[in-house]
Formats: structure tokens, C-alpha cells, sequence
């Protein structure tokens, strides 16, 4: 994941480091839960009759988050090609965040 | 993940990661109780949870907690293979 | 609240006690943000036809606003019964937030 | 809620407590613009804002300060009833 | 923009200088993104049949940009008139952040 | 904007706009792939996304970069001349 997103590849002072490690963890962290709200919208009956999971839903949600990933990487690559003009969009400048 | 650093760093690192997981931890909550309350409470002819409300908090709570647990399983699954995929490629 | 949250009962440095208020305060806020946002949907006529509350909406809203605090205790304390296992799925370790 | 802060504690605190009140201010001006501009604004023959949905924006916003106002007072009462059971428990 | 908000007026130290310009792009980052969100949902066709704007899209584009800018503007007069009122709702005390 | 700070101040200034920028990026990244999976994905009697799956996905980002570019540029305009407007009236 670190790759996916390839942040924080040249990590020298200590300070760096650890907010390098931390960044890693909060990109996760928030992936997991637009992860979680989006595959609950796509899979889950709202009706909440039963308290568990059925079958069905639990099998809807693997497949959401393999799905899930996959779009990610199919994303990164769309938007990598497209580079230049996505980075100017967001705001412009620096270059290389590896997408 | 953690390779390179040396045990101050690691202490410094864990103190911040506390303290990210309680912020994380009042998301989720914040997010589930926002979830079931809109679900489960729609009769504001009283000002107390009826019994049919409540016992719709406490299913969509069960099974959204299922839900967590499970994605994050996957999570933790795809996101180690995809790790390895990317290591081999190196 | 400081008990409903249960959140920096050691407070010892003083750093530590001025992140702990200002820790508290923005748990509520953003408490408060959510149910103006959740009670706002669930009561208001999205017309606009008025820009006073109607009777029927301003009582709505307060019920709401009470429902909306029982629910963090109900949900709460079933976390609290459930305890471990949420705590697991938060990103693990750790214990004692008094949910 | 600061009991035990000294002086300068206190100054550090509300020096905080300030700017954090302008981020909500924020966030409140940005949450009632959006909500009100959906809600009103869906006419896109004209770049200028008409004179209903112009209207339609003052009536959202008188109504959404109503309901902030109604809600921060509800907020405060429960808040306060809340804080005060738990006290007597303790 | 900075008059707009008013934010800033006064900047003395290295740090508040150096702050405040970050707060600024920081409010107009904040205000692109709800913008883009906002206008994406009034605008575009949701079912991708097309990779491109469609011209009556981009026209609706630029349209919802202005009338945004607009609402701003307008909302902003209307609460600085209602004023203490606004400032007391989004937590009380301190006074003119020239809305 | 950047006028009257000192050459250190504009190099922490761009230090810290450049962190920005990054998490800006971020945001914008995870609001597309949720945007465009959202609209796009809504078959799950597989795990993998198919070929029209993938063609949706493909149009909705090339779409929304458009969307956001052109905003952008709209963005850029309307800001200078209110600020215009506004340096005009002091």
C-alpha cells in the first residue's frame, strides 16, 4: 500500500519518519472508512430486521472490497497517464506522488 | 511498515497512534450512532426511543459492527497481498 | 459529558490538561454538528416556503434532539457489552475509553 | 469542565478555544450555504440569482439559524441533566 | 477572497503572518471542494455514457460556479445583519469576523 | 496574498502549502474513486469489476477531472474579480 500510493519514499530525520509511518496509517484509515460506508450502502438492507449478517450480504460485501481495491488501482493508473493535468487540477505544482 | 526505526521513534510513534486510534475510535462511533438513528428513529410523537426503535438501534448496531469486522478482514487481507504483488515487482 | 465519553479522567501535565478540555469541547461540537444535521433532516419542510419554524417543526426538533441523546447512551453502553470485539475493529488495542 | 488550570493554563486554553471557534464558524457558514443552495438554487438558464431563488436562500437561512439556535439550547439543557447525573453517581 | 471572509486583517508575528495565508487557501480549498461536490450533483449526468462534458453541462458548470459565488455572498450579508445572533448559535463570545 | 513576508517565512510557507497540497490531493483522489464507484459498480455477483463496470469508471474520472478542471478555472476567474471589486472599494 505504501507502493500504491508512494508517499514517503526518500524518509531521512526522524521527524519524517514517524510522520511518513503516521500519513501511512491515516491514508488507510480513512480508505477504510469510505470503504465501510460505501459497501454498507451497496450491501446491506436497511430495514435492520435481523441483527446479523445474512449470506447474501456478507458475500456482497467481499466482493465490494476486492472491487473496492481494484477501482483504486485502475483509478491511480487512469489519473498517473492523465498526470500533469490531474496534478494542476488539484491545486498545481510539486510533481511525483507516484500516482 | 515500521523498519528503520530506532526505539525513541518507535515510542514517539506509538504515543501519536494512541491517540489517532481513540480519534478513529469516536468516528466510527459517531458514524454508527448516525447511521441507526437515521434508520431506526422516525416517530416524534415522543420524546423517548419506543421499544421497536430500540430494538432496531441494537440489530443495526449488531450487524454494523458485523460489518466492520468484516471489511476489515478483507481489508487487512487484500491489502497484504497487494503489499506482496508490489514487493515482488520491485 | 466528561463521564459519557469518559475520556481524560488522568489529566496530569499541563499540555495534557488544556488537549483533554479542548479534547471535550470538540467531541461536542462535533455532537452537535451531527444532530443539527440529522434533526434538521428528519424534521424540517425542505420547501422553505416559511423562514420561522412551524410549531409541528420546532417540537419535532426537540424531540429529536432528546432521541438523539438517548441513542448515544443506548448505543454506547451495547459497545461497552460488546466491548472487546468493537474495540478490535476500531484498529485494535488499547482499553478503557469507558464506552 | 476546568477545574484545576492555572492562570496561564487558562489564557493557553482560550487563546485555543478562539481559534477553534472561528474553524466552527466555518464549517457552520459552509454547512448552511450548501444545504440552502440545494435546496433553493436549481434554475441554471441564468448565472444570476433569481429573485425566488433569492428568497427561497433568506427564508433557509432565517429557518437554519432558528433551528442551530433551538437545537444549541436543547443541547445545553440534556448536556446540563446528563453532566448532572453522572455527578450524583460518581 | 480575503476580504470576503475578512480573516487576517490584523497579522503581525512571523507565525501568524505565515498562519494566516495558509488559513486563507485553506478556506478557498474547503470552499472548491463543496463546490465541485455541490455543482457535480446539480449538473452532470450521472450515468457516464459520455466520457466528456456534454455542452449543456459545462454551460450549467459555469452557471452553478457564479450562482455559488453569488449565494455566498448574499448568505454572508444576511447572517452579518442577523449578526451576534449567528455568533452566539456558533458557540458564543468573541466578536466581528467582518460576515 | 504573500506580501510583506520575509524570504524564510515564504520558504515555511511553501514547505507548508506543499503538505497541503498533498492531502488536498488525497481528498480529491478519494472523492473520485467514491464518486465514480458509487455510479459506476453495482454488480457483486463477481469479485472482479467487469468490463462495463470498467468503461463507466473510465468515462465518470475523465468526466469529473473535466468537471474540476473547468471549475477550477471559473473558481480562479470569479475570485479575481471579486477581489478586484473589493480592493476597489477600500
Amino acid at each position: 500500500m505504501s507502493s500504491l500510493f508512494g508517499l514517503g519514499r526518500p524518509q531521512p530525520s526522524s521527524a519524517e519518519k514517524i510522520a511518513a509511518v503516521e500519513n501511512e496509517l491515516k491514508v488507510m484509515a480513512l480508505m477504510h472508512t469510505r470503504m465501510l460506508k460505501i459497501c454498507s450502502a451497496k450491501c446491506l438492507d436497511k430495514t435492520y430486521r435481523e441483527g446479523e449478517l445474512a449470506k447474501g450480504e456478507s458475500v456482497c460485501l467481499d466482493r465490494c472490497a476486492a472491487k473496492f481495491f481494484e477501482a483504486h488501482t485502475t483509478v491511480s493508473e487512469q489519473l498517473q497517464k492523465q498526470g500533469e493535468a490531474a496534478q494542476r487540477a488539484a491545486g498545481g505544482g510539486g510533481g511525483g506522488f507516484g500516482f | 511498515m515500521d523498519q528503520g526505526l530506532t526505539a525513541a521513534e518507535q515510542r514517539e510513534l506509538e504515543a501519536r497512534l494512541q491517540k489517532r486510534q481513540v480519534k478513529e475510535f469516536m468516528n466510527v462511533f459517531g458514524n454508527l450512532v448516525d447511521t441507526c438513528f437515521t434508520a431506526c428513529v422516525d416517530d416524534f410523537t415522543s420524546k423517548a426511543i419506543s421499544s421497536r426503535e430500540s430494538g432496531c438501534l441494537t440489530r443495526c448496531v449488531s450487524k454494523s459492527m458485523a460489518t466492520q469486522n468484516r471489511l476489515s478482514e478483507r481489508f487487512a487481507e487484500i491489502n497484504a497481498s497487494v503489499t506482496a504483488e508490489m514487493q515482488g515487482k520491485r
